[in-house]
């Protein structure tokens, strides 16, 4: 009876993924690339790609100003999703911010012990030592998606949880590591003072709370869009330390 | 240095390159090496050039030669009907010190053919084997094409 | 359609096929450790072969697929032994045709 | 070409699919995981370069780590739990 019950659910998937193959266009049969939000998260904006785009929708050469000026003047993210998150809506953002810090602290509260949980077991010698290989390269990869989190998809709170992926990593594969508390503590809240610090001075600059007051520069370069890079840093390192100490909390016992 | 030399490398590898993306890697990369200043297990001296080359060029040929050999094995057990197996858990002795070598090592005899690596310890290492042959001849069937190549790259 | 397109598209259809191996593999193997092995021998050299082929038939995506070989490679040999060890330490019975066992209800400490 | 890869994925997933609801331990069914997990690593690949998106390789990475992780901590438990 089981395995009538596995085949059928099984046969479910198949079904699943037979009318996936129709919606997958053949090779080569995509149109995708030809749009500009494309051309913007390729880096590949310049002048002459955007006038080959509008001559292949048979549109005049001038309005070229229309889609690719404006943009460039009012934020020049790349990323549509990171100009509300980070620029239109900051200030929800930090509320979220917020809302992640007081799970953490309640987490810590309740849990928070100062030594640290042992599995009385040793871990794998081929993970440890790939874990020490890993760990620095996966915290790197981190730093790249919260650094490019206005030219591609991701930002802060990926990137935040990458980190907190490798301290995960860590605290499985080394019975001695003990993150802490003074450490994450520190980083979280001068990171989320930094926050409130930006949001201050574009405040003192153009008039109101974090006010994009760097120049915006061209779509599609790193050092562009203004404040946005910044704080998206400050999110990244706020929500990884966030996450570690609450993974240090469900680690530690008390006494 | 080691670390911020092999983060550096991997960041420019991930982005376009362009003097911005230099210089915010070489913060990234010294933020990293900094935070690892002690637990890492990247480490190497001024003998990398000579150790890639050799790791390249003759390592990973015999690697990927093992491997598709492997596939091969694997796939005539499981098209064969009658399903030739023969495991066991076996221990084999090894001559190499430094981790990174054992860990290579570990990796290499779990992905040739037919056996699986469970546990290292201080200078063995526990195999499951899907066809024991024999007892006696063991470390040469499974680790000994790699052993020598490995002493000679790392060591 | 030019050599390097035909090149991928061919390194692709040989990953797909180790991948259906890896899969045979899982249903037919009488025992976990012999399915782990079954799986992740064909499954790593079905990433290479296939993440190859994507890099070979797209040169921008050349350099990322090289670093998802080099992630797979690095990762799934340690996941499957870690796994193989823990369902070892957990009591999990080989098959009966297992002969040898010189670990011994693991020696570890 | 592209569909016989996907018809090869889809007869691998599907295989270790059955494994994963049949396995009578818990182990065969984070084994049978973990080999869905990296067969849907080459996929996300394929499928970039069908659309023609290189972030879709990052996004492959990502998916690639979280397995990873899943497999460690899950066998971790097992071990710890005995």
């Amino acid at each position: 009876m089981r395995r009538l019950y596995a085949i059928l659910i099984a046969a479910g998937f198949v079904y699943m993924m037979l009318s996936f193959l129709g919606v997958v266009p053949g090779y080569g049969n995509i149109d995708l690339c030809s749009r500009v939000s494309s051309s913007f998260l390729l880096k590949d904006v310049s002048e002459q790609n955007a006038k080959n785009w509008l001559m292949a929708k048979g549109l005049e050469t001038k309005s070229i100003e229309k889609v690719y000026g404006e943009k460039n003047k009012e934020d020049g993210c790349a990323n549509v999703v990171t100009s509300i998150v980070v620029n239109y809506r900051s200030f929800d953002t930090l509320g979220e911010v917020t809302v992640l810090f007081t799970a953490a602290l309640g987490v810590g509260l309740i849990l928070g012990g100062t030594r640290r949980k042992k599995y009385g077991l040793l871990p794998n010698f081929v993970f440890r030592e790939s874990t020490r290989i890993l760990v620095p390269l996966i915290i790197l990869f981190g730093a790249y998606i919260f650094v490019h989190g206005h030219l591609t998809p991701g930002g802060g709170f990926p990137g935040g949880t990458i980190i907190a992926a490798a301290a995960l990593l860590l605290y499985l594969a080394d019975e001695e590591f003990f993150l802490s508390k003074v450490s994450t503590g520190a980083l979280e809240g001068s990171m989320g003072g930094l926050y409130v610090i930006a949001g201050l001075l574009g405040l003192a600059i153009g008039g109101y709370f974090l006010y994009n007051f760097l120049p915006t520069g061209r779509v599609g370069n790193l050092i562009s869009s203004g404040i946005v890079p910044i704080v998206y840093t400050f999110i990244g390192l706020k929500v990884g330390a966030e996450l570690s100490g609450l993974i240090t909390d469900l680690h530690s016992e008390e006494g | 240095m080691s670390v911020f030399i092999t983060a550096l490398v991997l960041w420019l590898l991930l982005t376009n390159f362009s003097y911005s993306e230099l210089i915010v890697g070489i913060l990234v990369s010294i933020a990293v090496a900094g935070v690892f200043k002690e637990y890492h297990g990247i480490k190497f001296d001024g003998k990398l050039p000579i150790r890639l080359v050799l790791y390249i060029f003759v390592y990973l040929p015999v690697f990927i030669v093992e491997m598709i050999k492997a596939n091969i094995d694997v796939a005539a057990r499981v098209l064969n009907p009658k399903l030739p197996l023969n495991p066991g858990f076996v221990k084999v002795k090894t001559a190499l010190k430094s981790p990174m070598a054992r860990l290579f090592l570990a990796n290499s005899i779990t992905l040739t053919p037919g056996t699986l690596t469970l546990e290292g310890k201080e200078d063995a290492f526990y195999i499951h084997w899907i066809d024991v042959k024999t007892l006696e001849k063991k470390e040469e069937a499974i680790s000994g094409r790699f052993e020598g190549i490995l002493k000679g790259v790392f060591e | 359609m030019s050599w390097n397109e035909m090149l991928g598209q061919i390194l692709m259809v040989v990953g797909g096929f180790f991948y259906f191996l890896g899969g045979l593999g899982m249903i037919r193997m009488p025992d976990v450790y012999n399915r782990l092995q079954a799986g992740t021998k064909a499954t790593t050299l079905g990433t290479f072969s296939t993440v190859l082929g994507v890099g070979i038939a797209y040169p921008p995506f050349l350099i990322k697929s090289l670093i998802i070989i080099a992630f797979v490679a690095l990762t799934n040999p340690v996941g499957s032994s870690v796994l193989a060890r823990a369902s070892y330490l957990a009591g999990v019975k080989p098959a009966p045709i297992t002969k040898v066992d010189e670990y011994k209800g693991g020696e570890s400490s | 070409m592209i569909t016989a890869f996907f018809v090869l994925v889809a007869a691998g997933v599907i295989l270790s699919f059955i494994r994963i609801l049949l396995g009578p331990t818990s182990s065969d069914r984070v084994a049978a995981l973990d080999t869905m997990n990296v067969m849907l690593i080459g996929t996300i690949t394929v499928i970039a370069l069908i659309l023609k998106r290189g972030i879709y390789l990052d996004i492959a990475l990502v998916y690639g780590l979280l397995s990873y992780l899943e497999t460690v901590v899950i066998s971790r438990y097992m071990e710890g739990r005995k």
